[in-house]
């Protein structure tokens, strides 16, 4: 057993440990702040395997942005921060036995096929070595990539942004009572002649 | 030769049906005197061609003397002749070895016909025509009594409302008959022996206002109808068993299998195809036990009753019979069967006509008893049962027209309401005796030479068989003499009992009358030995083969003769001893007879029989279980495939509620909607999370299964 | 370095985020657990790439499949959490199961 | 040249018609009316020239007007179409009540009107119908059968009875079920034969020389013998028909007793039998047995109906039974039979039909009860064609209902060859098929006396029934003409069909 | 490696002008005001036509053509499937006409958005490589969420949006996790290259293949992040509820093409890469598509809502579409290009009816926003046009003749009984009489019951185009088959 070998076996300790805290912590905030940990340990196993580039991008990307944005996400909610009364209404049976089962196969699966493997991690990956794979080799699916991160944003836009002006008022989220919904209006299409303003009356 | 023209006949009163239908309504005397041209054209060709026949037959059998005397002189040997009806001598003949018949002289025989469609490579239906003694002997009696009866018909249709349609029907069913008669082959045959039968059902039914008649017409189709299944069944079978149709070749085929012996004819089938037959002409003929539509027939309008139910459909099962004779010569057990048959029914039927107060049922059961004679009779002598058929023709539509002629007159059926008629209704009175004593089979009018020949058939046959036709026979005789004694004086005698006044009837009904009793006093001399020596006139015109002929010569028994003779005179005296004073209905001693009177009464409860035997349980029973079994059983079964046990519950619903439609006319959808409403609906919860479970689930089942596999 | 203790990683990873998914009501939180699975995936593609590498195939396949991961997984969280605010302001709650307006 | 034509154009022109009549506006729907009976004397005088041609151009006896262009490369199935003796008097009989119920639906309509949307379902039916009859590659004979469905569903479903829609859907559904299994056989056929094609002169050559196994004709037979059974009906498969006669409106009920039916017996004689022969006689008895029963059954069931068209469908039955009797006896004497029996029973069941809707018109009831009786009285045209069809029916001699069943009995009698183990069995069938016709005299004359005879009630004396109109009058004396005629001169359709169906099984080597 | 820095601008011409068309869409958006926004649609028509052009030219040139290596292949597959989609995005634009003007809200977007996922779905049937064919699921999948949500007032359209999103990008991930796997035992993300090393695995003495349940369960995962596209049990469960909650259109997108699109992928991974391990997987799609029809079918029985009763239906069409997958057998190519061909065929029958019927669907909705079955009694007198069309789909939809889906029927059958898949193929003929039910009971109430208002119903040019060219494509295909089932012979991989 290397050095290496018992960073990974402390990685995998530790990062189980907090994505286990991710799904299981009362509070949310906190759960996200476990999220950070877990991620960071996958970023180290990425420094474990050689891949350096892709462990900074994983801490650039997840730690920094996608941590934030799901924080913001939860304060935008304003989702109940203090601890949650009842996690779920399914019942704890099924996920558990779900991801156990899971696991079970999964580990079955890996022993029977990667026992005794070893990596061999002389060198890390150059940044340079992966550009150029990836900037050729890789050249039209990183197009697409990136036509694939506009779309997205604009779909998020779309979909995240008050209505002003176009279609029906913004809403008033206190008015509504949690977990009841808002009851839904007809079609818009319902009245065809009839614009806008209209639909502000039937909500 | 006239007899090419022979198709005439039967197309000239279809031509008749066809122009009356069309233009009846509008001619003169609206369709009837086409009906009765035409016809009175086919009786004179009938008439041409049985001159012709009987020319030639009567030729033919003298040259056949001429020969056989020739070798009596060559050969110093006497020609051995057998007696009239010695089964055994015909059998002998058949052998070849008594009588030897010279090259190409044969009977008369003209055939002629045309492929109507063929069916199996060159195997096909034929329309054709076969005229010989039997034919032109037929020819004869169906023109002439549908002349008589289109004549008279004119005077009692009278005013009907629907006097057009009745002729277009009589010529019609003249066409029909026609056809039955002429045909050569066995399918045409079938043809006109159904459309007689539908043509009669229509005719029975005339008055269908009223449901007694249409219920009889039914029954008389129907009774009928069964007995045309034997007939089809026996056609097909022959057919079966020779290939063809035609009568012809068939009786020549058989006539081979007899030569070559057993095993080249199947015995057993030809006699069950036989006996198929014969339930075709128990129907027809209306022979014991099938006989009980034809007094119901007699709702019909009464010339009806004459030419159909007396003179000439009824006689198509006996015209049968004789028409396949040497198929019948070949098996026994189908003779044997034909005259106990025959014997059970002329003397049941007989005396069913003791209690009967309506007219036309009395001539009916009569018609029934004379049947039974004429086919007990085929069963020993050809000769005998066509001739007794022949003059039966004549003297029964004499008698039927005469009580039309009563009803005309009186507005009633029943003898209770006559009486004492002599006076008003002369003419009547006078025809109505000579047919009765003819039927009475008194010397020496027709029946009498008739019914003589049948006795003497059964008494030269002897056996069992013979035996029980000679008695039987005898004693019908009597009874029957006994009971148109009865009629004559109920009708007749004493007081008039009914209401209004008797008036004759007029003289279109009446001349067919007198134009009938003259036939029916002389025609039996027809029988007459033409030369004196063997041969008589009768079996040598209507003769089937010489063969037949030479074994089967006339015998007149004088014995046997005034014996039957005496049984008709001593049932005349007891007649004229009960009923000289034609009394009422209370108190005919016939209906105070107790228990043979009910019986009698109820005609052996056969009818009962049938209708709660038989037509109920099949409509009202069977058929109502067969359809509930089709509503409940089969239709469900459909439901109930592939929907399992799931779905009986369900299926119990659908059945108490025959809505069905949303379950499902399929049980598979019933149960399969089922299922999806109870399961799996709750497998779509709208939780996501539930969904993804169960893909999670379905993904771990989904890898045991690989796993597995 | 044994092959097997990143595979057991991203095997764990993989497991434990979807229980968060099937047991989490708040969305946003669900939404992390699939942030967990998507990790271990790019686990995964390392670790094999690695392997690939070893064998003579194409050497940075993996890491750029990652790479790739990575990216669509980020966008993915931004849409996600579009739709979970566009269904706060209709409804005034993340909870994922009172999304149950249409069912069977 | 005419024969490459004619008979695509024959049968595509009602579809074209249909399209026209889709396209006349709402407003001028009743002109709907001449247009459909346009095309409908158009196809049946089209049908009669080809009819005409291949008799009097001495095309015949076999295949004619054949045409056989590629259709589906990816299968080899083929546009193949041709016609027969076979076919012949079918192909041309759907014509002809096409062209009569176009003459009747003038007066005719059953609610909701709507007469455009009728008669192009109606010639939408005749391209479905008249395609079955000339299609000679399974898979296009599939396609027109399956396309006879639609317009019937709707014919029934829209302008049926008080129970259409239960009627509809379950006509639909059973044939559908039938024809599944049918095609399921025809694709095995396919790829068993030593050569894949869906070619029926082709099939049914190797069909003659034996190319497909003892067992595998059973399986395939059972699967064919079923989707045409269904469609026939055979007994106990035929409890989607009482339903479908009975509620579907005048028309439909005429087409499908008409036509229909026959689709389902035709494919007996121009697929199962040549195709598979051993199989067609190993099914042989058992068909004879059901349709023995069908006779039966169907006449036991007429008696105990009291709706009219119900008991005119339930007749249907007993009829469809002759015609299989003759089939299973697998002789030419047989087909025959059957083919006969199909155009009689046609022409018969359709009048019949046509009489039945004309009556309930009147009457506003179908059961027999309300009727009363004496319609003689009230209707005396109306009344005496209505006695002159039923007694067709029953079998007269002399009409066209008594050849196809005299023939098939004379048939069973004597079955092929190879049947003469059950010889026994096919006798005594024979006698009880024979005992079935007198059951079906009984429900006819009993129907007879219960509609037409008798005093009528006062109810319908005092409401002055209309008689026959014009407009019957022309679509039914062909029918009358022609009942007349085919029971007088059989030889008009014999001619057509014997040497052809002798050919046909001369080619199987079947001994009779 | 081929050179992939030269670049085939023929090849990529549809793509890119369906970039343009997209990217234009959004800007022209923002120049125009109120109902001149609706112009968008009719660009976008242009825009999707000129691509159908292009794909023309590159059939009708014929010549395979590649850009950037194995990631974007043009072969008569892909050209197919190009064309299948860009007609397919025609149509949909095309229902989506008045439905979205009225709306009045996003059209510039939700044209970006479609368009945007028609690309994705261009580029799918190019891909020959798993990365590749992930990013344009990918470009296919997200935009859809966005889409299903578009009716942002509506909770339930709320609703549809999460619940595709948290399935799809869960079931995503499971493929994702799958695709590593198959990648970690392959070495190579190529299609061809993984199925030659799948194929060489059987003769290496280091790992023997056949005991890799790792390897196997991958490949499930792989199916699992399709069946979810195709809406296969168990994976449908987003199907019936995001449809309903969808604007109709979207549905109908949903519903055809971006099925279509998981059938893309599917068909490459499962017959070009996983082909060696066929007899493995096959028997589990086989149980999946037999799953998935019959279920589709009992379910949609139940459904009084139209759309949701579509939604059903289209998954039992997903399981007639799976059937061939059952019938793949390693190395047997002949039963595999059929299965492949019937496939094919199925796909482009269902998109013509289905698209049809979700079209009419469309129109109806104007009126009858509840969108229940009961709206349509007596829509035979309202618009006997929708009503016949849409029995024309309905017929087609049960696989009856006279219209088309009775020959994808036909010839999924057909692979099937070829393939000696005589239960499979029972099935599915017990699912096609089972499935008439409900589409005859539709058929039975357009036309045998009594309207429910009185107000025709005009749907507007753009909607009667759309209908009536899908309704008598459906006819004429079922006419002339070849149509279909020859191109689907002629792209046979």
């Amino acid at each position: 057993m290397t050095g290496v070998d018992v960073a990974m076996l402390i990685v995998v300790v530790f990062g189980g440990a907090s994505a286990l805290l991710v799904v299981s912590a009362r509070n949310v905030v906190h759960a996200a702040l476990y999220l950070v940990v877990a991620l960071l340990a996958v970023a180290v196993t990425f420094l474990l395997a050689g891949a350096e580039f892709l462990a900074w991008t994983q801490v650039l990307v997840y730690v920094g942005a996608v941590i934030v944005l799901i924080l913001f996400g939860l304060m935008l909610t304003r989702a109940p921060i203090g601890p949650v009364a009842k996690e779920t209404d399914v019942g704890r049976f099924l996920p558990v036995a779900v991801s156990v089962a899971l696991f079970a196969m999964l580990m079955t699966g890996i022993w029977i096929s990667f026992d005794g493997v070893r990596l061999a991690v002389d060198a890390p990956t150059t940044t340079a070595a992966l550009g150029d794979v990836l900037y050729i080799e890789w050249a039209f699916p990183f197009m697409a990539l990136g036509f694939f991160l506009t779309v997205s944003l604009i779909g998020a836009i779309i979909i995240a942004r008050r209505e002003e002006g176009e279609g029906p008022a913004p809403q008033l989220d206190t008015e509504v009572a949690p977990g009841r919904p808002v009851p839904a209006p007809t079609d818009a299409s319902a009245s065809p002649g009839v614009t806008a303003p209209a639909q502000e009356v039937v909500r | 030769m006239v007899s090419d023209y022979a198709w005439l006949i039967p197309a000239l009163p279809a031509l008749a049906a066809a122009i009356i239908a069309a233009f009846g309504k509008r001619m003169a005397r609206k369709g009837a005197e086409v009906g009765i041209a035409a016809v009175a054209l086919a009786l004179l060709l009938a008439l041409a061609i049985a001159v012709e026949v009987f020319s030639a037959n009567v030729a033919t059998v003298a040259e056949l003397e001429a020969a056989h005397e020739s070798e009596e002189h060559a050969a110093g040997q006497g020609v051995q002749v057998a007696m009239a009806g010695d089964r055994a001598a015909a059998l002998a003949a058949a052998d070849g070895e008594a009588i030897e018949i010279p090259e190409g002289l044969e009977a008369f025989v003209h055939e002629r016909g045309v492929t109507l469609a063929q069916f199996q490579g060159d195997e096909g239906f034929e329309a054709g025509i076969r005229i010989d003694g039997l034919v032109a002997m037929m020819f004869l009696l169906v023109t002439f009594v549908s002349l008589m009866v289109q004549i008279y018909s004119t005077g009692y249709m009278h005013g009907d409302a629907r006097y057009t349609y009745f002729f277009a029907l009589l010529s019609v069913f003249t066409a029909s008959m026609l056809l039955l008669v002429i045909a050569n082959n066995l399918m045409l045959t079938l043809v006109g022996w159904e459309l007689v039968g539908v043509c009669s059902y229509l005719l029975i039914g005339f008055w269908w206002e009223e449901k007694v008649n249409s219920d009889a017409a039914i029954k008389a189709f129907l009774t009928t109808k069964l007995g045309d299944v034997g007939l089809i069944v026996g056609v097909v079978t022959l057919w079966g068993m020779f290939r063809t149709f035609n009568i012809t070749e068939i009786i020549t085929m058989v006539g081979e299998g007899v030569q070559a012996g057993e095993a080249a004819l199947n015995q057993g089938m030809l006699t069950f195809a036989l006996l198929a037959l014969f339930l075709g002409a128990v129907g027809k003929s209306a022979q014991f036990p099938l006989h009980t539509w034809l007094p119901d027939a007699m709702a019909g309008p009464t010339p009806v009753s004459a030419l159909i139910h007396a003179a000439t459909m009824v006689t198509a099962g006996v015209f049968l019979i004789a028409r396949l004779y040497p198929l019948f010569q070949a098996s026994p057990t189908a003779m044997t069967v034909i005259a106990v048959i025959g014997a059970i029914t002329l003397f049941g039927a007989g005396l069913l006509a003791l209690v009967q107060d309506d007219v036309k049922r009395v001539l009916a059961y009569s018609t029934i008893s004379q049947l039974g004679y004429m086919v007990a009779a085929l069963a020993f002598s050809y000769t005998a049962g066509i001739f007794h058929l022949f003059t039966h023709g004549f003297f029964k539509a004499l008698l039927f027209l005469g009580s039309g002629s009563l009803i005309h007159g009186v507005h009633s059926n029943n003898m209770s309401d006559m009486g004492g008629l002599r006076k008003p209704m002369p003419v009547t009175f006078w025809t109505f005796l000579i047919g009765s004593l003819a039927l009475a089979a008194i010397p020496p009018l027709a029946g009498f030479w008739s019914k003589d020949e049948i006795l003497a058939g059964a008494l030269s046959a002897g056996g069992a068989t013979g035996t029980l036709v000679l008695v039987l026979g005898a004693l019908g005789g009597l009874v029957t003499a006994f009971y148109m004694t009865r009629a004559m004086f109920l009708i007749f005698a004493g007081e008039y009992r009914g209401h209004g006044h008797p008036h004759e009837s007029p003289a279109s009904m009446r001349w067919p009358l007198v134009a009938l009793a003259v036939p029916a006093a002389l025609i039996g001399f027809v029988n007459l030995p033409f030369d004196f020596a063997h041969a008589s006139g009768f079996s040598a015109w209507t003769m089937f083969s010489l063969e037949y002929f030479e074994s089967h010569a006339a015998q007149f028994v004088v014995p046997l003769a005034l014996a039957a003779s005496a049984a008709a005179v001593i049932g005349i005296g007891l007649g004229w001893r009960l009923y000289r004073t034609s009394p009422s209905l209370d108190e005919d001693p016939m209906l105070r007879m107790g228990a043979f009177t009910r019986t009698l009464q109820n005609k052996y409860y056969l009818d009962e029989l049938y209708h709660h035997g038989v037509v109920r349980p099949i409509r009202d029973g069977i058929a109502q279980g067969a359809y509930w079994l089709n509503d409940n059983v089969i239709d469900r079964i459909v439901y109930l495939a592939g929907a399992g046990a799931t779905s009986v519950g369900r299926f119990t619903y659908d059945y108490a509620d025959q809505r069905g439609i949303d379950a499902g006319v399929n049980g598979l959808a019933g149960g399969a909607n089922a299922f999806g409403r109870d399961v799996l609906r709750k497998m779509q919860s709208g939780n996501i999370q539930r969904y993804a479970g169960a893909m999670f689930v379905g993904v771990i089942v989904l890898a045991i299964a690989f796993a597995v596999a | 370095m044994l092959a097997v203790y990143p595979l057991t990683f991203a095997a764990l990873l993989f497991s434990v985020g979807a229980y968060g998914v099937l047991a989490r009501r708040n969305a946003v939180l669900v939404l992390m657990s699939i942030e967990l699975m998507l990790a271990s995936v790019t686990v995964n593609l390392v670790v094999f790439g690695h392997l690939a590498a070893e064998r003579g195939d194409a050497a940075l396949t993996g890491q750029v499949f990652a790479l790739f991961v990575i990216a669509i997984g980020a966008a993915e969280v931004g849409v996600g959490l579009a739709i979970i605010l566009l269904l706060f302001r209709n409804r005034a709650s993340i909870n994922i199961d009172d999304a149950d307006l249409m069912k069977y | 040249m005419w024969e490459d034509w004619a008979i695509t154009v024959t049968v595509l022109l009602p579809l074209v018609g249909a399209a026209a009549i889709a396209l006349i506006p709402k407003a001028h729907e009743e002109t709907a009316k001449p247009v459909a009976l346009v095309v409908s004397a158009a196809g049946l005088a089209l049908s009669v020239a080809i009819m005409a041609t291949y008799y009097l151009g001495g095309l015949g006896p076999g295949l004619a007007f054949d045409q056989n262009v590629p259709w589906i490369t990816a299968i080899g199935a083929n546009y193949h179409v041709a016609i027969d003796g076979i076919s012949m008097p079918l192909f041309v009989l759907s014509y002809l009540l096409t062209f009569l119920c176009s003459i009747y639906v003038f007066d005719h309509i059953e609610e909701p009107g709507k007469p455009k949307a009728f008669l192009a379902l109606m010639l939408l039916l005749q391209t479905g119908m008249a395609g079955t009859f000339i299609a000679f590659d399974l898979i296009l004979f599939f396609v027109f059968w399956e396309l006879v469905l639609v317009p019937m569903y709707f014919m029934i479903g829209v302008w049926g009875g008080p129970r259409r829609e239960y009627a509809a859907v379950k006509f639909f559904l059973y044939t559908l079920f039938g024809s599944v299994f049918m095609l399921v056989a025809f694709l095995a056929v396919y790829f068993t034969a030593p050569e894949r094609t869906f070619d029926i002169v082709r099939l049914s050559e190797f069909g003659a020389a034996g190319a497909f196994s003892r067992a595998f004709q059973l399986i395939a037979f059972g699967g064919v013998a079923l989707g045409f059974a269904i469609k026939v009906p055979m007994w106990p498969f035929h409890t989607w028909l009482p339903d479908a006669h009975t509620e579907a409106p005048t028309v439909g009920s005429v087409l499908l007793a008409g036509i229909l039916l026959k689709m389902g017996t035709y494919g007996f004689v121009r697929i199962a039998i040549p195709i598979l022969p051993d199989g067609a006689l190993a099914y042989a008895p058992i068909i004879a047995v059901l349709a023995v029963i069908a006779i039966l059954y169907g006449a036991l069931c007429c008696l105990a109906q009291t709706d009219l068209k119900r008991l005119i469908a339930f007749s249907s039955v007993g009829h469809m039974g002759f015609v299989m009797l003759g089939i299973a006896a697998m002789t030419p004497a047989g087909i025959n039979a059957a083919i006969f029996g199909m155009v009689a029973h046609g022409v018969i069941t359709g009048m019949l039909f046509f009489v039945a809707g004309s009556v309930k018109e009147r009457y506003h009831t179908r059961a027999i009860a309300d009727i009363g009786g004496g319609m003689l009285q009230t209707m005396p045209r109306m009344g005496a064609i209505f006695t002159f069809v039923a007694i067709a029916s029953l079998g007269l001699p002399g009409l066209a209902g008594f050849w196809g069943e005299v023939l098939a009995l004379l048939a069973a009698f004597s079955p092929a060859e190879q049947l003469s183990a059950y010889l026994p069995l096919y006798r005594t069938l024979m006698v009880l098929a024979a005992v079935g016709t007198v059951l079906t005299a009984g429900y006819f004359l009993w129907m007879l006396q219960r509609v037409n005879m008798g005093a009528a009630p006062d109810r319908w004396k005092d409401a002055a029934l209309a008689d026959v109109s014009r407009v019957e009058l022309g679509a039914w004396i062909p029918l009358l003409v022609l009942i007349l005629a085919l029971g007088v001169l059989p030889f008009l359709i014999f001619g057509m069909t014997n040497q052809p169906v002798t050919d046909l099984l001369g080619q199987l080597r079947l001994g009779f | 490696m081929t050179d992939v820095t030269a670049i085939d601008w023929f090849a990529l011409a549809p793509e890119l002008t369906l970039l343009t068309t997209a990217l234009l869409a959004l800007f022209v958006d923002l120049f125009l005001r109120g109902d001149s926004k609706r112009l968008v649609n009719p660009m976008a028509i242009i825009g999707c036509v000129v691509a159908i052009a292009w794909v023309a030219a590159l059939a009708i040139d014929g010549a395979p053509r590649q850009a950037f290596g194995n990631m974007f292949v043009v072969d008569g597959y892909a050209l197919l499937f190009k064309a299948f989609f860009l007609t397919t995005a025609v149509f949909v634009l095309l229902t989506s006409y008045r439905y979205f003007t009225q709306i009045r809200t996003y059209q510039g977007e939700y044209y970006f958005l479609l368009l945007a996922a028609f690309l994705g779905m261009l580029l799918m049937p190019s891909a020959r490589d798993l990365v590749m064919i992930f990013i344009a699921l990918e470009l296919v999948s997200v935009p859809g969420f966005v889409m299903a949500g578009l009716r942002k007032f509506d909770l339930r359209s709320n609703e549809a949006a999460l619940k595709f999103f948290v399935f799809g990008v869960l079931s995503v991930t499971i493929l994702l996790f799958g695709l590593s796997i198959v990648y970690g035992f392959t070495g190579t993300t190529d299609l061809a290259g993984v199925a030659d090393a799948l194929r060489a695995m059987d003769r290496s003495a280091l790992i023997d293949a056949r005991r890799e349940p790792l390897l196997l369960g991958a490949m499930l995962f792989v199916v699992v992040g399709f069946g979810f596209k195709v809406s296969a049990v168990p994976f449908h469960f987003w199907a019936p509820d995001t449809y309903e909650g969808s604007p109709v259109p979207v549905a109908a997108f949903l519903s055809v093409a971006s099925k279509a699109a998981g059938f893309a992928g599917l068909l490459q991974i499962m017959f070009v890469a996983f082909e060696p391990y066929a007899d493995v997987w096959a028997p589990v799609l086989g149980v999946v598509s037999v799953l998935t029809m019959t279920l589709g079918n009992i379910m949609a029985l139940q459904q009084r809502n139209i759309v949701r009763l579509f939604a059903y239906s289209s998954i039992a069409h997903a399981g007639y579409m799976l059937l061939p997958f059952a019938l793949v057998r390693p190395g047997a190519v002949e039963v595999n290009e059929q299965a492949f061909g019937a496939v094919l065929i199925y796909l482009l029958a269902y998109a013509v009816m289905n698209i049809g019927a979700f079209a009419v669907v469309t129109a109806v909705t104007e009126q009858h926003p509840g969108r229940q079955v009961g709206d349509y009694a007596g829509l035979g007198a309202r618009a006997p046009g929708l009503a016949a069309a849409l029995t024309v789909f309905l017929i087609s939809l049960g696989g009856v003749p006279p219209a088309v889906g009775f020959w994808a029927k036909f010839f999924v059958f057909l692979a099937a009984a070829d393939a000696g898949a005589y239960v499979l193929a029972g099935i599915l003929v017990v699912n096609s009489v089972i499935a008439m039910f409900y589409y005859l009971a539709i058929a039975r109430t357009m036309w045998m019951d009594q309207p429910v208002a009185a107000v025709p119903i005009r749907p507007g040019f753009a909607l009667n185009v759309a209908v009536g060219a899908l309704a008598i494509a459906a006819l004429v295909i079922f006419v002339v088959p070849d149509l279909f089932a020859a191109s689907a012979g002629a792209s046979t991989l």
